[in-house]
């Protein structure tokens, strides 16, 4: 009979994890499985409360996007259930198959390296931040170690901007009362934003301040649309680090699909290639 | 008044008592008809006691907010902290295991916590005389940066949560077997029915309650005839507060971990029961059981519609329909009260 | 010793003095009236004493001992007993929880509401007022507005441990109350009197205050003008006292009959839950609707102002058809209301006087009809206020603030403030001082007099003997009855409202 | 009714006058304090008209939301699909760019959308009965499902918006030099302008709004002095759905893109600024210029917290304890007046 396989995040209306969630859904229709991909809309206890369902349902896998270790009481019904649950950019976790993502770690480093050599090491850096979301939350501890290591890089401000917007114009706003507070040209040399979105609201607010011929150097993370094409046009937002989100999603299928054919899958995380982007590659896919 | 009814204004009894019926049980009987639909819809799986029991233990959380909602809400009041205040007793919680307290003395400080947020909330709307709205809006912002701020932004996981608080939401009460299946009550589910019957137990058959009505229902009258207005609602907000960081407490149970963010669904979600569930009473009054009534119904349309491989995005549109149909079929009828 | 001793109490709302100093005192086993004109300060004075208000300065003193009365729960200790001028219950609860509101519930277990005992309690109060008809249980809301009154009187009657009554103070409890119910009423504060407890009691009813009280105490702009045995003093020394002037006559005379042609016309109206009607008013007629609490009247002028739809039947106004399907389309028509209940239908009371009396002639009184003229409006309400002798700080006083009675004129000064042709007035008077309804009577028979129609609804039968033309009486929301007023005496109209047809 | 204060109510009329003005205008001085504070602290960067102009820009959205907003709460009435509706609004005009509709089209069709949603709510609420909360909070569901349905859930962006309407947000009006630096009165706030000032003239001085005020102070009793209840409420939540559209497609111009829950802050905060604001006037009752000072003030202290580098969390714990002190200066005498 055809598969039935579950996908639940809490995200789903984040960029990145619609491309995930696509491939996989591509994958999937090839190897005739019957997807249902489910959205909590953010609510983490909710996910715990769909895996149960899903339990009920008695399906073959599921596939969470969610820190494993806030959802452990819905794993353990499916591992009482037998049910194998694989990680798709999650977390590591002994209930889980394995987890399929990208290192979030390197990420960060990636970018925090670029501001901190482009800026040769001096200089105010605005950080923009969201520690209550695990997998961004590691990208800014990468990024502190990195700008704590230059003595003469300076966190100007360390802001958590309110994503209920999707996080483009309250960064904005944010950025327009730092740039109001800080008016001497160069008094802020770079802008390091966790994900893309803070990074375009306060590419705008420099544009829209006039200061775009400052030098200021914006990075972020994720590679989604709008920011490549801010980078392939040669402002400020400089560099952003691409996930490979359908080679995660694909990866997941593949991983589902070894699961339900027997195979045991001994890495407890499988990690898909990452590549900064600059304007030299920005409008390659 | 009349209205697209008011044909039926001059008609036979019968049909007038149909009417009746209609308004004080069309928002159930709709409701019943979406049941029957996910029961043959979903042959096996839907009407299942493990499946209530799993939707009775995901709901607990709301179901324990909105109970607490509705204490404040009878009064015509609102409590938009809640949210926070979850989510502030959760990062409460957990903190204090780190510094190794024993869960008893960790969950009775967290939930110390609400009772003092809430009466802080009570003070304020009572004492100072700001609008609950104003007030409430304020204390949400304030505790939610309270929990940021406890907790360094970060979700507090892993090995400081001890064995025996995360097992808590795991466990329950074996009620035998049904089917070949153990079922068992889950300890949310317990807790959760617990504070139900206490909350039910507080409006309809205590003074206290019935004051309470008195205050929504007239709060002049109850002035005038000597109730106490402001000493009542500063003990109303600490309950509701108090509730409400019982359920952040579950919650952090439930996901073994505590999270600045993780309560705030809970507030416009407990508002929508209440308001839901009083579509149940005669005279649109909040009652608790209504309440109840109303979360379940949103958590049943959830899995239901979950369950049907219904997409996100139409299942949103669908629970809003469902909710304006059932609604309707009481609301309607209504006009014809006057 | 007085039961009870004010000495020069005085209060001020946002610096306007509202009591100026009120000396007065109440002897044991006493029915004291307090009387004055609208405005004049009795209910703040009684809501200090209730301790709701509280005073700029007051000396309180209860069996002689200083009393500081600082909120309604000490005064119920101290055994006062309220029932205030404004219409406070809380419709969704039980007649039995209204009447214990405030009160603690008969309890099991000292936690849980003895529901047998609150009910049988209730009931037995009920009783007490010769109630018989009214289940305990059901919700307030749904009881007739008289049947609301009596179950709040009834609640100052609640007897409970500890804290035996002293002293009833009762601000116009009759303003709803029919002539059966009122003597109800009366026999029960006769028998509290008689129990050694005192009474203080407020009415514009001049005729009630001569035969219950023993003695008076008027108050006039805040002060305390006189305090004297009924048994001494007549009752236009009273009115005079009160109002600093004399009234000659209750009712204006009438000044020549109604014009032929009609004003306003019903033929086989069928108003809900009743039979056809058909009658006519003349213009320069007032149409007199008498009958017991309850047949149909309010129906009859809902149905006339196109707030209930007729069934069948059809109406005509200065000889065109009439066809209201909502209040909007009676007021555009030229019909005015004065609806029963002041507070709840009549008056927004968070709005400013202007606001509430241009309200239906909003659209006529603006600039292109959209546009707010509020100079207009506030002139028009203060021309409007003094014909009704409205006391008021000005038309942009919340009507909120205004005494029980000169709310009512608001309700009044609106309906008055267009075009009327067709004026259907329910308990138009309740609450109104003697000499401000003489004032609006004058008024509504000069209207009369230029050719507007009134359709009179009252309980009060004397007032519809005096302003009256023809009487329709109503049983049953049924017409049984239109006869001439000058026909008539109030025996005989109380027969026939009773279906009697002896007398 | 007694309280804290009641030891003034004998004292001197020049302490009444005193109290009196506090009362107005307590929450004003508050506020007026808080500026000076920031003036003082940030002499170079706050009080310019760069900054000011920044910060009506950003909040240019909020306002155009709030004003609408009002328009509904003077009836004692929500709209809580209003964040939805933004969002909608927003993937509306951006998916109709796809199609290369010219931008006046776009932009028309998107602001009937929030005309048709609008009226949508006002029958549920005035024809069918539905409570405000339950109806709106039905549609808010259903709304955002049609804008992630719409989208696919995606954010619209790129190329397929044209030039002319993301510069339009970019763009503003000359108003000349001022100490050296060229000062732009910017499109939004323009609009935002326009807006307010329209919703003042119809909620101040139109008959529709004065009979809006009463259906607001007592429904009853203005249905029966001639006022079209159902009608208004009608007209009133359609030209709030309205608004809600147009501070969507407002911000789907100033980010240059579009994305399904963009809005869903914009309902909390409008509320929030209608009751805040509600507390400048002498009555308590919503007046569209309080709104904006309500709103003006959640903007500016986020602005000035932020240039002075306040972190996050802490600058919330501040938001929220400034705006109870403020409230609580004109609440606390407020009680004085019975
Ligand atoms: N809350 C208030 N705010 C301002 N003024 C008030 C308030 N309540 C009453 N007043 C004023 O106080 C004065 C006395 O009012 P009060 O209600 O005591 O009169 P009353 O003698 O009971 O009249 P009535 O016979 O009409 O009931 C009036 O001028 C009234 O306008
Ligand atoms: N007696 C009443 N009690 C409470 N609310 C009322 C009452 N009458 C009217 N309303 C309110 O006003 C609304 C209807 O007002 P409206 O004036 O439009 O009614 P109508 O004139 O009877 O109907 P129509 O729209 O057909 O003219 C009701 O939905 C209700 O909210
Ligand atoms: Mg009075
Ligand atoms: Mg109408």
């Amino acid at each position: 009979a055809q598969s039935k396989i579950a996908v639940i995040t809490p995200y789903l209306s984040q960029p990145g994890t619609q491309f995930y969630v696509e491939a996989f859904q591509a994958a999937a229709a090839d190897k005739d499985w019957d997807v249902n991909v489910i959205d909590t809309a953010g609510d983490v206890a909710a996910v715990i409360s769909r895996i149960e369902d899903m339990v009920t349902q008695n399906v073959d896998a599921i596939v969470v996007n969610v820190d494993p270790s806030q959802v452990s009481a819905g794993l353990q019904a499916a591992a009482d259930a037998a049910i194998p649950v694989v990680g798709m950019d999650a977390g590591s976790d002994p209930l889980l198959v394995t987890n399929v993502t990208s290192n979030g770690y390197a990420m960060a480093a990636e970018t925090s390296t670029y501001v901190a050599d482009r800026i040769d090491g001096e200089g105010n850096v605005v950080m923009f931040v969201f520690e209550a979301f695990p997998p961004v939350q590691v990208r800014s501890v990468v990024a502190d170690a990195v700008f704590g290591n230059f003595p003469d890089i300076k966190v100007l401000d360390r802001v958590t901007p309110d994503v209920a917007d999707g996080g483009i114009a309250d960064s904005r706003a944010k950025m327009e009362a730092i740039l109001a507070a800080n008016p001497e040209p160069g008094s802020i040399k770079a802008v390091w934003a966790a994900w893309d979105q803070p990074a375009l609201g306060a590419l705008q607010a420099i544009e829209a301040a006039g200061r775009q011929d400052e030098g200021v150097v914006i990075t972020g993370i994720d590679a989604n649309p709008q920011a490549r094409e801010a980078i392939a046009s040669g402002g400020n937002f400089e560099a952003t680090v691409a996930q490979d989100f359908k080679g995660i999603g694909a990866a997941a299928a593949d991983v589902v699909s070894r699961v339900l054919a027997g195979d045991e899958i001994k890495q407890g995380v499988v990690y898909v290639p990452t590549k900064l982007i600059t304007i030299a590659n920005a409008t390659a896919d | 008044m009349r209205n697209v009814f008011s044909i039926f204004a001059t008609v036979a009894p019968q049909v007038n008592i149909m009417l009746t019926l209609l308004r004080r049980y069309g928002t159930l009987i709709g409701f019943a008809a979406i049941l029957l639909f996910f029961w043959i819809s979903l042959p096996d799986t839907f009407m299942t006691a493990r499946n209530w029991l799993n939707i009775s233990q995901q709901m607990s959380m709301l179901i324990v907010v909105a109970a607490g909602m509705t204490i404040v809400m009878v009064m015509g009041d609102f409590d938009l902290s809640v949210g926070s205040m979850a989510s502030l007793a959760g990062i409460a919680v957990a903190v204090l295991f780190t510094v190794d307290l024993p869960i008893w003395a960790a969950v009775s400080l967290a939930l110390m916590v609400g009772l003092v947020g809430g009466a802080i909330n009570g003070v304020l709307i009572s004492f100072i005389g700001i609008l609950p709205f104003v007030a409430t809006l304020a204390t949400l912002t304030m505790l939610s940066g309270l929990a940021f701020v406890v907790s360094g932004g970060k979700t507090i996981s892993g090995r400081v949560i001890p064995e025996g608080f995360s097992s808590f939401a795991r466990g329950g009460l074996s009620l035998g077997e049904w089917g070949g299946v153990a079922i068992t009550l889950p300890n949310l589910t317990l807790v959760a029915i617990v504070i139900v019957a206490l909350v039910w137990v507080l409006l309809e058959q205590t003074t206290f309650g019935r004051r309470l009505y008195a205050i929504g229902g007239n709060i002049e009258a109850a002035h005038l005839s000597g109730v106490a207005v402001r000493k009542l609602k500063l003990i109303a907000f600490a309950l509701t507060g108090s509730t409400a960081a019982l359920a952040g407490i579950m919650y952090a149970s439930r996901v073994a971990s505590a999270n600045p963010t993780q309560g705030s669904s809970l507030m416009l979600n407990a508002i929508a029961g209440v308001f839901l569930g009083s579509t149940f009473s005669e005279h649109g009054e909040p009652r608790v059981l209504g309440t109840i009534l109303g979360v379940l119904i949103l958590g049943i349309l959830d899995n239901g519609l979950t369950q049907l491989s219904v997409d996100s995005y139409i299942r949103q549109i669908l629970v809003g329909g469902i909710i304006i149909l059932a609604v309707s079929t009481s609301s309607l009828t209504k006009h014809l009260r006057s | 010793m007085p039961l009870l001793a004010l000495k020069n109490v005085t209060k001020a709302y946002g610096g306007v003095p509202a009591l100026r100093g009120v000396n007065m005192d109440i002897s044991p086993g006493e029915i004291h009236a307090l009387m004055g004109e609208n405005g004049a300060g009795k209910s703040t004075l009684i809501k200090i004493l209730a301790g709701v208000v509280s005073a700029d300065s007051a000396d309180i003193r209860i069996d002689g001992q200083p009393q500081n009365i600082d909120n309604p729960q000490t005064a119920h200790r101290l055994g006062l007993r309220f029932i205030h001028q404004e219409f406070n219950v809380v419709p969704a609860l039980s007649v039995a929880e209204n009447i214990f509101l405030g009160r603690v519930y008969p309890r099991r277990s000292g936690l849980f509401v003895d529901w047998r005992r609150l009910n049988d309690a209730a009931s037995k109060t009920l009783d007490r007022l010769g109630i018989t008809h009214i289940d305990p249980r059901r919700p307030l809301g749904s009881l007739t507005l008289g049947d609301q009154m009596l179950v709040r009187i009834s609640s100052a009657f609640i007897g409970q441990a500890g804290t035996p009554a002293k002293l009833y103070v009762l601000d116009e409890p009759t303003a709803s109350l029919s002539r059966e119910e009122s003597k109800r009423l009366f026999d029960v504060l006769r028998e509290l009197r008689g129990g050694g407890a005192s009474v203080l009691y407020v009415s514009h009813r001049l005729d009630e205050i001569m035969s219950i009280c023993d003695r008076a105490t008027v108050i006039r702009d805040g002060r305390s003008i006189d305090t004297g045995q009924i048994a001494d003093i007549t009752h236009d020394d009273l009115v005079t006292l009160m109002i600093g002037r004399r009234v000659e006559d209750a009712y204006p005379p009438r000044v020549g009959a109604p014009a032929v042609h009609t004003a306003f016309r019903a033929e086989h109206l069928a108003i809900r839950g009743g039979k056809s009607l058909s009658f006519d008013v003349r213009a320069g007629e007032i149409f007199g609707i008498a009958g017991l609490a309850n047949v149909g009247q309010r129906n009859v002028l809902r149905t006339l102002f196109g707030d209930l739809p007729a069934a069948s039947g059809a109406m005509h106004l200065a000889g065109a058809p009439y066809r209201p399907k909502s209040p909007a389309d009676a007021w555009r028509a030229g019909v005015g209301y004065v609806p029963r209940e002041r507070r709840s239908e009549g008056l927004i009371l968070s709005r400013p006087i202007f606001e509430n009396t241009s309200l239906p002639h909003l659209a006529r009184q603006s600039r292109w009809r959209s546009f707010l003229t509020p100079r207009r409006e506030q002139k028009s309400a203060v021309a409007q206020g003094e014909l009704v002798r409205l006391k008021a700080a000005g038309p942009t006083q919340r009507v909120r603030e205004l005494s029980g009675g000169n709310q009512q004129k608001v309700v009044f000064a609106k309906a008055l403030a267009g075009e009327v042709k067709l004026l259907l007035l329910d308990e138009p008077t309740r609450g109104v001082d003697i000499g401000a309804k003489f004032d609006i009577y004058t008024l509504i028979r000069e209207m009369a007099a230029r050719g507007m129609g009134v359709v009179l609804v009252s309980s009060d039968l004397p007032e519809l003997l005096g302003m009256a033309d023809n009487i329709a009486v109503m049983r049953d929301s049924a017409i049984t009855h239109v006869l001439l007023a000058a026909d008539l005496d109030e025996e005989r109209l109380l027969n026939l409202c009773y279906g009697r047809t002896t007398g």
